[in-house]
């Protein structure tokens, strides 16, 4: 399996590359998609003002479980980001050529869902207004943030995922925002794309710069990537709670969050290479490389579950044991085993070649991890709170509609994003497809 | 293809970067120091009173003593405001026509409280004892200022948290012989005991205990 | 909320005729959606971004500062005073001392010269403080419903007294409740000399006949007999209130606990407490040896002890009887002189005659005194003659007939025949919806008055503040129907004690006023002796019915009165832990025969033939076929907070059987949610609350300490605190006063519901053994104040850090909720807002605590170990240069505690009290292994088994 | 006129070109092309290696500085005990640390680029070239200035022409 059909130059890339941009046409498909995802990005606006005018109280969250939703639905996105991250930034290091297809997809989505994850610390807190008490600004109090808390490094880590992610993103789009520029024809689309492509000429010059700084800029965001996660799973086991307080969290988040990260792409990718007839760029090879890298998380993921099943039993702690059970058994025992089915058990059909090469089935299997690690977030939150140390303090925790109302609209929001991304932006990365042409086919 | 850009692009472009850093350099300044400006804290702006009370008549000019008035100083965690029959114990003999004091006349008459406004005012979760300040050797002047000096009451300092905390630091410089702590734009002498002298005298607690959270907020 | 807006003014709302009308369309406020409707929601939608912004904005309105205009005697701005004065409750006086700041009482403690009190409160008392600042009291005389001037009822009483002059108060009736108030008893009997035709009738719900009759049988005279537990080494209880709701039981707990303790404190014996019940009690729970019987198993086993002890024919102990009955019997004899029986005011006056008996045989420590209460004619008779017409005037003083008079008697219909009647209470309650006139009474803190203790000790009333609505005392209402040419209640009183008084009186008065107690007032010893006939003239033992139901006080809301107080609504009942719900306790093989899940709701139907529907609870430790029902909910008339909570199970009373009646029992097949604060009951197989037989080895096993950190030295204060699990009887005293304290918010039953009550210290109850002879275990739960404390450390703002004394302080106003420390806290002792609860609390701002921040929406909130209290301590020994006393600094759970089981105090000291309490081999830390080195650590709960008796 | 402009429609053929073009001794070349053409590396003249430095560099500052701020408001600035922590507890500082590094090696690297690459710079004289738009297409151009000073117009054009060029213009014209 090649990483690109034959036939193809530069003209034919830069043609069908830029072709979607310059001239999306009336896609149907799209305003349908758009539509569905403004309208629960409404949703998502709606139940942000109910809770800031009713407070946090709106939500199922109560003592003891006093984390719920944001929190999930924080680690779930911010899982998810990693996968762009990942993709561009890693594969790039290792020099895998595949990866120029699909990375512009990738690190589009990892934008959109690092900013659905970006506001859901801010929400969670009960007084939103004052969040910027997290930063070390000086002020009239002559006070600083508190820096041991896991919650502080989170805030840093998220701070710069968002950031780098941007810069990264922009960096390695630029000459493609040059290719829409040149091939633009009416005077709005030149205005719009050359402020965009600031300048950006293709000389030798700037090549040099652009080749050091985005081989920097991919070596930096590989460990920080691997960073956040460890960090968000310190948010966790940085407590002393039975199930939450293990060594192992930070490896077991960033498996699970490669996981998602994987499937979304394999979500994303699959529907637009079909709507936007890229599969001579995103060839069943791709695809085939990414069901993999999936099934490669997903034994790691299984084997974080089992480390974590097991070690109560090994270990002498009554407390760890009993939420061990819990999991097993107790009142959100199905987010537990939701969480088992869909990351592990599920994805492992696609072992078998044949079931690889059936994209809806790929499809239902990714979404399925979507949905999986959603409740494995969920079951991590909640399954340690509710019935912890104090017998006499054991509780319930359940969603109240303003919980879903903010998970749903948190994918509306997005997925409008995503949207947008395909109709402004060219969907794949033209030069770095140029750079795969054999010797013979580089010419006009 | 004739490019769309004309060599003032360029210009414009750095124009822009250089406004884009301009204004964040610009509004973290503001951040940083508009807090602290004597207008956002309203440090030295007289209050309008219902009676144009002068602290530079009563004090300077008349040298009247802090306690004549803020009866509950060195007992209670509030100063205390004098009730109008402590205006009126002179009043009735001094100015007794004087347009100026009609509300206080008035006060009396009908039995209403009068309602100053306050100058130095805290948060509601800050707890502030007066009591314990004037018992460790610190000066009226020390937060109110030289009020002898003022026709109207004014704030003399932010009273804002970084404030109090530098003092609760290091109290040893605003200390003063308990002779002096009510006096107005005292300065100490050669004879005065030292900053650390008083400091061990009054035992006075440790920075680490002072700057504790619990010391002002309950 | 408009709840806020007619308590505004008083004045304007009496003048205002639709002032009925407007409460007519109150309904409650949402606590839960934070007072937010969707109306309001879509106002706010377009505001609230700049909303948020706003919340961040640090500028404050412009305030204003209101000096006094005339200096009030001995009144310093922000020092805080304490008036002394009495709380009657149930006709019997407690001896209070409020708390006044800024001039306003804000806290009730209990006063260390009264005998009843002896420094402590209970829950129903301290929560008086928040019945004075209800808004939604009565504030305008009501004349079948339409506010009237005071002036027309005046007039119209004029009128009635010169017929009365002549038919000499013929038709005049007043109804009052128990009555121990020498002035209002004296004014009745004047007012009965000036009209002979009139006659004073009482009704108190919460009755004490039985107890009385059992003196009566048993001696011939109506005594009471007042058990001194502090000699006790042996305690019988049947089903006894000593310790819960007695008059006196705070003193009694006292004395208890001091006896049960024994075994940490190594003063004196640790005592031996058996109890026999039908339903669990306070006692019963902190006894060695609870047996759970029916109420007639209760008499026959009674007669049998009884009679093995000498004090009853020996063919009361034929038929079969518990195995266990000759082992008590056995440590009783052998107890002579320091083992004594108590019975529970809701016992048969059989019963408590069996109790005296037993009492008279073993010469038990137990001192008779005369009656304290002054008796007068009954409300049957009462409402007889009402159905009857004879009563043309009826003046109701306090008290609430129309709600909690015995079912049987009508007494609704029977007033509605009254011509003219009048009633004198706090609220517009069921009864002023019947009445002909309401006259709203003032709160007893703004009002003049007497009332005995238990034990006879008179103590005066006295204002705490002037009247926040244009009420009326009961002593102004009898000297009205005197025609009294003066109807001042403080002038009342002062004649009264005045005549009785030698010597310079008003010395004498000003005494009694500070210290809250009128000395060598106590009832004289009475000397009784068992009748000969005592025996032979006991009623034969009725048949037990298949299921008895017994209607029981509920132990905070007792007879309703205090319904629209939310202090007490959401104060968990010590053995359910249910709030804002009444619900019908049925034993666990009882609720299996009955196929009955949990919550799923009964129809019970008394022989009465009255009927209830009540949600089940299935409560261990219940006797089997017994159905427990608690008094005081289903309000229908009253403010907000109270009304249609719980379900009214008065209806089942009748005159003859007030406590209990044989009824049928069937499930409706209907289901529904109670609200409780406490879901698991029992430990889940974890030492929370450690138990050790007296007899055990006594070691302190040593925790080791591993950590990499240095441990931080604390060479200053270290505030440290012990609760002994001996002692505690759990009550909720603690929980009442810190929520009185330390302005914690009502947050209604939904919050409840949703896991959201605001109790900084909690009491935990923990079921053990089996479920038909289970042992109880209470635990209070405050903050730990561990001093590796691990909320602080995942903190990212620290908004919760340590102080130099060792406290774990929270700092509200740097909350930024994020909740992460309620999450690390092992002990789940932080508490959230949710909403803001304490803005949607209609509680008038005046009557929040000022030395404590009331706290907003969204900030972590959790027990301070009182900070302000020691803040104020330390603050006054720095000014006078001087170390800090122990005991100088007391905290508000220690200081309501009855028992005395909780203890503060500096652990750095060694001389300390509460070094000495940690000293025992008993202390322990909760959950120690996790090494967060809590400040608060608790003494092993000690029982004193009697080895002759098989476990369980 | 400041430079000659040749186009090539293939990468072999640009590169052939720039290829001879420094046998002949020119220097000052510039080629414009859709993509990064790795054989001019080694031809052309080599863009200074300042940037990996500067990213190193703010990097350290970002860890160091990061590092310090953490100590200096625990330990130094508002001291407060948290939990029985000792005030200055760097192992808890370290993730703070090292995500500041993260971001200020990133943001040096991404401003860095642009300072170097002297963008952004909308307008670029050469754009004004008939057919430059092709450049970032399917064009491969490049460019002698006259200004070197082995320039001379009729060798640079015979030692281009061989490689089949689509045009050779002077530029301006």
């Amino acid at each position: 399996m090649s990483v690109m059909e034959p036939g193809q130059n530069l003209t034919t890339i830069s043609a069908n590359i830029s072709e979607e941009t310059l001239n999306p046409g009336r896609r149907l498909w799209w305003w349908g998609g758009f539509l569905v995802a403004v309208a629960f990005t409404a949703l998502f606006v709606l139940a942000i003002e109910y809770l800031f005018i009713a407070g946090i109280g709106i939500w199922g969250v109560d003592i003891p479980v006093a984390w719920g939703f944001a929190i999930a639905n924080y680690v779930w996105w911010i899982g998810i980001a990693s996968g762009g991250t990942i993709i561009s930034a890693l594969f790039y290091l290792t020099q895998s050529e595949w990866r120029s297809a699909v990375n512009r997809i990738a690190e589009s989505m990892t934008l959109f869902a690092a900013a659905a994850a970006g506001v859901m610390p801010i929400l969670h807190l009960g007084r939103p207004s004052f969040f910027y008490w997290l930063f070390p600004i000086p002020n009239t109090m002559g006070l600083w943030p508190q820096f041991r808390s896991p919650l502080l490094w989170d805030f840093f880590a998220i701070l710069t995922y968002v950031v780098s992610s941007v810069l990264f993103w922009y960096l390695g789009l630029l000459p493609d925002l040059a290719l829409v520029r040149d091939r633009a024809t009416t005077y709005r689309r030149q205005l719009f794309y050359g402020i965009a492509a600031l300048g950006w000429t293709g000389s030798h010059t700037q090549w040099r710069l652009h080749k050091t700084a985005y081989g920097l800029l991919a070596a930096l965001m590989a460990p920080l990537v691997v960073s956040v996660h460890s960090i968000v799973g310190l948010d966790f086991s940085g407590g002393l709670l039975p199930g939450w307080h293990s060594t192992q969290f930070s490896p077991f988040f960033v498996f699970g969050a490669v996981l998602s990260g994987f499937a979304t792409v394999l979500l994303l990718v699959i529907p637009v290479r079909r709507l936007y007839r890229l599969e001579t760029y995103i060839t069943a090879h791709h695809l085939n490389l990414l069901v993999i890298f999936m099934l490669l998380c997903s034994l790691l993921l299984a084997y974080s579950y089992l480390i974590d099943a097991l070690l109560p039993f090994y270990g002498n702690d009554e407390y760890e044991r009993a939420v061990a059970i819990h999991r097993f058994t107790g009142e959100w025992a199905w987010s537990f085993w939701a969480a088992v089915g869909l990351n592990v058990v599920i994805p492992q059909l696609l072992w078998f070649p044949r079931l690889r090469l059936r994209l809806w089935l790929v499809c239902l299997v990714s979404f399925g991890v979507f949905v999986g690690m959603w409740c494995e977030r969920i079951m991590l939150v909640t399954s340690s709170l509710y019935e912890d140390f104090m017998p006499s303090a054991w509780g319930h925790f359940t969603g109240t509609v303003w919980d879903w109302s903010t998970l749903l609209g948190s994918v509306g929001f997005a997925a409008a994003g995503f949207f947008l991304f395909l109709r402004y932006v060219p969907v794949a990365s033209a030069y770095e497809l140029k750079e795969l042409l054999p010797p013979a086919e580089r010419h006009g | 293809m004739t490019p769309i850009f004309g060599p003032a692009a360029n210009l414009v472009s750095k124009l822009v970067l250089l406004a884009l850093g301009g204004s964040l350099v610009v509004l973290l300044l503001v951040g940083w120091i508009g807090p602290s400006t004597e207008w956002a804290s309203r440090v030295g702006y007289p209050v309008e009173q219902p009676v144009p009370f002068s602290h530079k008549h009563h004090v300077g000019g008349l040298g009247l003593d802090c306690r004549f008035c803020h009866t509950t100083v060195e007992t209670s965690a509030t100063a205390g405001m004098p009730p109008t029959h402590t205006c009126m114990t002179c009043h009735s003999q001094l100015w007794t026509n004087a347009q100026m004091l009609a509300p206080v006349r008035q006060s009396l008459a009908d039995d209403k409280p009068i309602q100053w406004t306050r100058v130095n005012r805290l948060p509601d979760y800050v707890y502030f004892n007066h009591s314990i300040h004037v018992a460790k050797g610190i000066g009226c002047e020390t937060c109110h200022g030289n009020v002898a000096q003022m026709p109207l009451m004014e704030k003399a300092h932010t009273l804002r948290m970084g404030w109090c905390v530098d003092c609760h630091r290091d109290p040893r410089p605003n200390l003063r012989p308990k002779s002096a702590e009510f006096a107005m734009g005292w300065h100490p002498t050669a004879e005065t005991p030292s900053g650390d002298e008083l400091f061990k005298q009054e035992h006075i607690h440790t920075a680490q205990e002072l700057t504790d959270c619990s010391v002002c907020h309950r | 909320m408009s709840r806020r807006f007619w308590w505004r003014s008083f004045a304007e709302r009496a003048d205002d005729p639709d002032y009925l009308a407007a409460i007519a369309h109150e309904f409650p406020e949402p606590h839960g959606e934070g007072g937010v409707d969707r109306r309001r929601f879509l106002q706010l939608v377009a505001a609230s971004a700049a909303l948020a912004g706003l919340d961040g904005c640090s500028s404050l309105p412009p305030e204003h500062i209101v000096p006094r205009v005339e200096p009030l005697a001995g009144e310093e701005a922000g020092v805080p005073r304490y008036v002394a004065t009495a709380l009657v409750q149930e006709g019997y006086a407690t001896g209070a001392i409020l708390q006044h700041r800024m001039g306003r009482p804000v806290k009730l403690e209990g006063n260390p010269d009264h005998p009843a009190s002896l420094g402590a409160a209970d829950a129903t008392l301290q929560a008086a403080i928040l019945d004075l600042y209800d808004p939604e009291r009565s504030a305008a005389v009501l004349n079948s419903g339409r506010v009237v001037d005071w002036n027309k009822l005046t007039l119209l009483l004029a009128g009635k007294r010169t017929d009365w002059a002549k038919t000499g108060g013929a038709g005049l009736r007043i109804l009052t409740g128990r009555m121990t108030s020498p002035t209002l008893a004296a004014q009745l009997a004047a007012l009965l000399k000036q009209y002979p035709g009139a006659a004073w009738h009482q009704w108190e719900p919460m009755s004490r006949d039985a107890v009385a009759g059992g003196a009566n049988l048993a001696f011939g005279k109506p005594v009471e007999a007042l058990p001194q537990f502090d000699k006790a080494d042996i305690v019988l209880a049947i089903e006894s209130d000593a310790i819960s709701s007695a008059p006196g039981h705070l003193a009694y707990a006292r004395a208890f606990a001091e006896r049960r303790r024994a075994a940490e404190t190594g003063q004196g014996k640790m005592s031996r407490v058996y109890a026999i019940e039908a339903t669990p009690t306070l006692i019963g729970a902190s006894a060695d040896h609870r047996f759970a019987l029916k109420p007639a198993e209760i008499e026959t086993t009674l007669r049998a002890i009884a009679a093995a002890v000498g004090a009853g024919p020996n063919e009361w102990q034929d038929g079969d009887r518990p195995h266990w009955v000759d082992a008590v019997v056995a440590d009783l004899s052998t107890h002579k002189g320091v083992a004594l029986v108590h019975a529970g005011a809701e016992q048969s006056s059989t019963i408590h005659s069996l109790a005296h008996a037993i009492n008279a045989a073993l010469s038990a420590p137990v001192r008779y005194i005369e009656p304290v209460a002054v008796g007068a004619a009954d409300i049957k008779s009462l409402a007889a003659e009402m159905h009857a017409g004879k009563v043309d005037t009826l003046l109701i003083l306090g008290g609430n007939p129309a709600y909690d008079a015995p079912a049987d008697l009508g007494f609704v219909e029977a007033l509605k025949r009254v011509k003219l009647s009048i009633q004198l209470a706090t609220h517009a309650d069921e009864t002023a919806a019947v009445a002909a006139y309401h006259v709203p009474a003032l709160h007893p803190f703004e009002d003049w008055g007497d009332g005995r203790a238990f034990d006879g000790t008179a103590a005066i009333v006295q204002p705490q503040i002037r009247p926040l609505v244009p009420g009326h005392s009961a002593a102004e209402m009898i000297a009205l129907l005197a025609g009294a040419q003066t109807l001042d209640p403080r002038k009342q009183v002062i004649d009264h004690w005045r005549q009785t008084t030698p010597g310079d009186f008003d010395t004498v008065w000003a005494g009694w006023l500070r210290r809250g107690v009128i000395p060598n007032t106590a009832a004289g010893a009475a000397s009784v002796s068992l009748r000969g006939d005592f025996a032979a003239s006991l009623p034969k033992p009725a048949a037990a019915p298949g299921l008895t139901v017994l209607i029981r006080p509920d132990p905070f809301l007792r007879d309703g009165a205090q319904a629209n107080n939310g202090w007490l609504q959401e104060l968990p009942r010590p053995l359910t832990r249910l709030v804002w719900d009444n619900a019908a306790l049925i034993a666990p093989a009882t609720a299996k025969r009955l196929e009955l899940g949990p919550e799923d709701v009964v129809e019970i139907a008394s022989a009465g033939g009255a009927k209830v529907r009540v949600p089940a609870l299935v409560a261990p430790g219940q006797a089997e076929d017994c159905v427990t029902l608690s008094l005081g909910f289903g309000r229908t008339a009253i403010g907000a907070v109270g009304r249609d909570v719980g379900v009214d199970v008065g209806r089942l009373r009748r005159a003859g059987a007030l406590w209990q009646t044989g009824a049928t029992l069937h499930p409706t097949g209907e289901h529904a949610t109670l609200a409780t604060t406490q879901h698991q009951q029992n430990m889940a197989g974890r030492d929370m609350v450690r138990t050790r037989p007296l007899t055990a080895a006594e070691d302190k096993h040593e925790t080791v300490e591993a950590s990499l950190y240095p441990r931080h030295p604390y060479d200053g204060n270290a505030w440290g605190m012990t609760i002994s699990l001996s002692s505690c009887i759990g009550c909720g005293a603690c929980t009442a006063a810190c929520q009185a304290e330390n302005n914690i918010p009502v947050v209604g039953r939904e919050e409840v519901m949703r896991e959201r009550a605001m109790h900084w210290i909690r009491v935990d109850r923990y079921w053990g053994g089996t479920p038909d002879a289970p042992e109880i275990a209470f635990q209070p739960v405050p903050c730990m104040h561990c001093e590796d404390a691990p909320c602080e450390v995942v903190c990212p703002v620290g908004a919760t850090t340590h102080d130099s004394d060792g406290l774990n302080v929270m700092v509200y106003n740097r909350c930024v909720g994020t909740r992460f420390c309620s999450n690390n806290c092992p002990y789940k002792v932080r508490r959230f807002n949710f909403y803001g609860y304490s803005g949607n609390d209609p509680r008038p701002a005046m009557s929040w605590n000022p030395d404590v921040t009331v706290r907003g929406r969204g900030v972590m909130e959790k027990c301070t170990y009182c900070i302000q209290r020691i803040r104020e301590a330390k603050i006054a020994a720095d000014r006078d240069d001087r170390p800090i006393r122990d005991g100088e600094i007391v905290t508000a759970c220690q200081q309501a505690c009855p028992t005395q089981a909780i203890v503060f105090g500096d652990i750095n000291d060694p001389k300390s009290a509460v070094s000495t309490r940690k000293a025992t081999p008993l202390d322990y830390a909760l959950l120690e292994e996790l090494n967060t080195r809590p400040r608060t650590t608790y003494a092993a709960r000690v029982t004193n088994r009697n080895p002759a008796i098989a476990e369980g | 006129m400041s430079a000659l402009v040749a186009e090539f429609a293939s990468e072999a053929g640009a590169v052939g070109a720039a290829f001879r073009l420094r046998e002949e001794g020119l220097t000052a070349i510039e080629a414009y092309t859709p993509y990064p053409v790795e054989a001019l590396d080694a031809i052309l003249p080599r863009p200074r290696r300042a940037l990996p430095v500067l990213v190193f560099a703010a990097g350290m500052l970002g860890l160091a500085g990061g590092f310090l701020m953490q100590w200096y408001g625990a330990a130094v600035s508002y001291p407060i005990n948290i939990g029985g922590r000792p005030d200055a507890s760097w192992p808890a500082f370290i993730p703070i640390a090292f995500e500041i590094a993260v971001l200020c090696a990133i943001s040096a690297g991404f401003i860095g680029f642009f300072a170097l690459a002297r963008l952004p710079k909308p307008y670029q004289p050469i754009q004004a070239l008939p057919g430059f738009e092709r450049a970032s297409q399917d064009r491969f151009f490049l460019s002698v200035d006259a200004a070197d000073p082995h320039f001379d117009a009729a060798r640079v054009t015979r030692a281009v022409e061989e490689f089949a060029p689509c045009s050779i213009v002077p530029w301006p014209s």
